[in-house]
């Protein structure tokens, strides 16, 4: 099966064009692909789309906000688009308030189901989250079984960003605890996949068939991170400083 | 009732009056903030296994400084631990166990919640974005669906409606709220107060609520204030 | 976490009600649950929906064609509603042609994809299998970015009968190889899901949480499978005897 | 062409014929029966990765008798083996594979193909039930679905139609269909035959086909027969 490991994330990135649509796993620190959002910010793409769980984090070297802050990004997909707390208002927010950015809003079980059914082939889907509020207010919506329900279109990506635990040569991928989150998903859903391996890059055959948590065929390109301070890696220590 | 000195109910009580009323073997899902004070009550004999967002479940108290997991946090991103039995999944299957009614109570925080069972909690005034997270999902997919908050704004405004004001989370889904003024059950005739804060009375805990309140017949003090 | 062991699978499948609807997973052998089959065979109840893959078999003692030559089911939900050759011809066939049985067919993605959205609390989807087919002629149609899909509904069921390799006592569970199949889904979407255990019972905590292929929270009871002639086993032995 | 004898073409060598346009990597689904006979093709440097639907990814040749794994088959439930690299999905995820168009080629056997690229083979005459299987979400799915059948029926009536008579598999979806008397691509214009059985007349072939044939200026003897 064939070789799809690449020495570094510079090459990676290097034929993402601007305009692309990209899906940034992670949840949290857990599964950010830290290294790939750092070689496409050195990359300059521009007029991103950008498809993530939280759209309103600016204060990270390596993370979407950072391409907010550049003003590379022109629209996101998310389920947090404003800081909890009006105090910690910040520029992903201003942008989106200017129009400078489009930011579009929805339930986090809708995210990742949207990007489920570009993933599995599915037209569109009723779910009932985000029935009778705001966000459904222009949308189709049909009662079934004596319960209303939203119709929501599939979310594809041109690129997906991930971050997992341990590779084969061919791709499969196995994460660790909470890592997985959104990321074997988007690699499922988007048109080309690229992963951040945090552990071992191993032989074809050396990973249990029973134990692939994202199997090769939806895996396109897989780089090593390195040690730090070339790797980035984030700590709890980080985050508790 | 008895006049005593009144005393708001604190956080950690609000969630220990809900925390007390999970059953054995219930999966329960938190909401970031205060709600995630219900994970500090003593379950004693009770087995609660706890779901988060993110694909974790059986998920346990947090981690001690220095002893984290770098991937291991639950929606509050704080590291944690896990039980003996956890299990992780990703982000689709999780909300299955969400959405497909896996969970039998979540308890999440609230800017506002209406005698009709709506709730607010993603959105203030004059802002354009909102963070919903899995609020929206845990709201319509949940068994049971329960709020702590505080009864009134730091302004002074109730915050136990008619109507909700702010943008809605759902429509018609709480069934029960705890305040730092007393327990409620919603039912179809409203908010029916059943436990106060001590030294409060009835009349005053309404004076503070916009909706009209039934009280109790069985009316008690707050238990465990 | 709650134990969910018993030790016999007639206590297992004790509380079946007549009329109920059952999904039996397996594809082909592997992951087929002959045992809560036999005993739901001993049970006696009857008027039975019956939600699996093959319609069409009725050779074997433990299997859902047993049931069907019992006269004790009603309906069945399947991929397969005949057998591949006219001369093959059998009793399920000749009941569905007498309108003794109801035999609803269905692609295979979207039967399993049906019992997937009924775990998932999704009302309804669009797919694109059986577009422009009989199967298709008296469902809602829906042109979706030029491709028209048609709209299918949620597949629920009362039961599971799964089989699966290891469990702990929670009911978490792990897979062996192709024993997989749609034995996943039919778990989180049955009200009820039964286990028969092929391998170890083990310790909570006896299992990796990062492999586990199925979580305690959708199994309700788990048996483990005594050796044989008391517990039935099918070896490729047998098939190809 | 030369006036050879008469050979129609043997199962085997049809299914070489479309094995060998599989390209390098491509990801292959093979229907149960003829089409399983694309697997011993001697693929050489070429790297196909077989898919089936029951979520096996990346398996090998049958096993050997005595050396099955009682938890392992394939699509038509015979026991195979596993190459390095291979993996396990749930028939949920599997079938994400197949409509989420991460099969580029499925071969499929059929009753009938018709110039429109309308294919059947789930159900014969006479019939209330079918066998579907998976091949409703690979028609639709898979990048290429390209057929193996014989020309004609025992009784001598022809298969590649102008419209299908028995009930569609799925609508406009066979580009390529291999038989006992050639290789066929369908064009916006109908079949077209790029390859004829030896000592057949392409006027011979048309005799056994309803569909009016065009035949490729570039017309060859069937490779490998």
């Amino acid at each position: 099966m064939k070789n799809k490991v690449l020495s570094t994330f510079d090459e990676a990135v290097a034929d993402i064009p601007d305009g692309a649509s990209i899906m940034v796993g992670g949840f949290g620190p857990p599964g950010l692909p830290q290294n790939l959002l750092a070689a496409l910010i050195r990359q300059g793409a521009t007029d991103l789309t950008i498809i993530t769980n939280r759209g309103d984090q600016t204060n990270a070297k390596a993370n979407t906000g950072h391409l907010v802050e550049l003003r590379r990004v022109k629209k996101v997909c998310c389920a947090f688009s404003a800081s909890p707390h009006p105090s910690q208002r910040n520029l992903f927010e201003e942008l989106n308030e200017s129009g400078e950015l489009e930011a579009e809003l929805m339930p986090q079980g809708t995210l990742v189901e949207r990007m489920r059914a570009a993933a599995a082939g599915i037209g569109a889907f009723y779910t009932r989250a985000s029935v009778g509020t705001e966000l459904a207010e222009h949308k189709e919506t049909r009662v079934i079984d004596g319960k209303e329900y939203v119709l929501e279109y599939p979310l594809p990506a041109d690129y997906a960003f991930i971050r997992a635990h341990t590779s084969d040569t061919y791709g499969n991928l196995q994460y660790e605890l909470t890592q997985r989150n959104f990321n074997p998903i988007m690699a499922m859903a988007a048109k080309c996949t690229l992963v951040e391996i945090e552990g071992d890059i191993v032989e074809l055959g050396g990973m249990d068939p029973n134990q692939v948590h994202t199997p090769g065929i939806f895996v396109d390109r897989v780089v090593k991170i390195p040690p730090p301070p070339e790797g980035l890696w984030t700590l709890p220590s980080d985050r508790r400083a | 009732m008895t006049t005593t000195e009144k005393k708001r109910i604190d956080r950690q009580t609000m969630c220990n009056r809900l925390a007390m009323e999970f059953e054995d073997g219930w999966v329960a899902n938190l909401g970031v903030g205060m709600p995630t004070l219900c994970s500090n009550y003593e379950y004693a004999d009770k087995d609660i296994v706890f779901q988060s967002e993110n694909g974790l479940i059986g998920y346990g108290p947090l981690a001690a400084k220095g002893e984290e997991h770098p991937n291991l946090v639950n929606a509050g991103v704080q590291y944690v631990t896990m039980k003996p039995g956890a299990s992780i999944l990703h982000h689709a299957d999780s909300f299955t166990v969400i959405r497909g009614g896996y969970v039998d109570v979540t308890v999440l925080g609230a800017y506002e919640v209406a005698e009709n069972g709506d709730f607010a909690n993603w959105k203030t005034l004059g802002r354009k974005g909102g963070g919903i997270g899995g609020a929206m999902d845990l709201a319509v997919g949940a068994k049971r669906v329960w709020l702590a908050l505080e009864h009134t704004t730091r302004d002074g405004h109730p915050r136990l409606l008619n109507r909700c004001k702010l943008p809605v989370t759902a429509v018609n889904v709480v069934s029960r709220v705890v305040t730092d003024l007393g327990l409620f059950d919603i039912t179809p005739d409203g908010f029916l107060l059943r436990e106060i804060a001590p030294g409060f009375t009835p009349e005053e805990v309404q004076e503070l609520t916009e909706a009209k309140l039934t009280i109790s017949p069985d009316l008690k003090e707050f238990y465990g204030a």
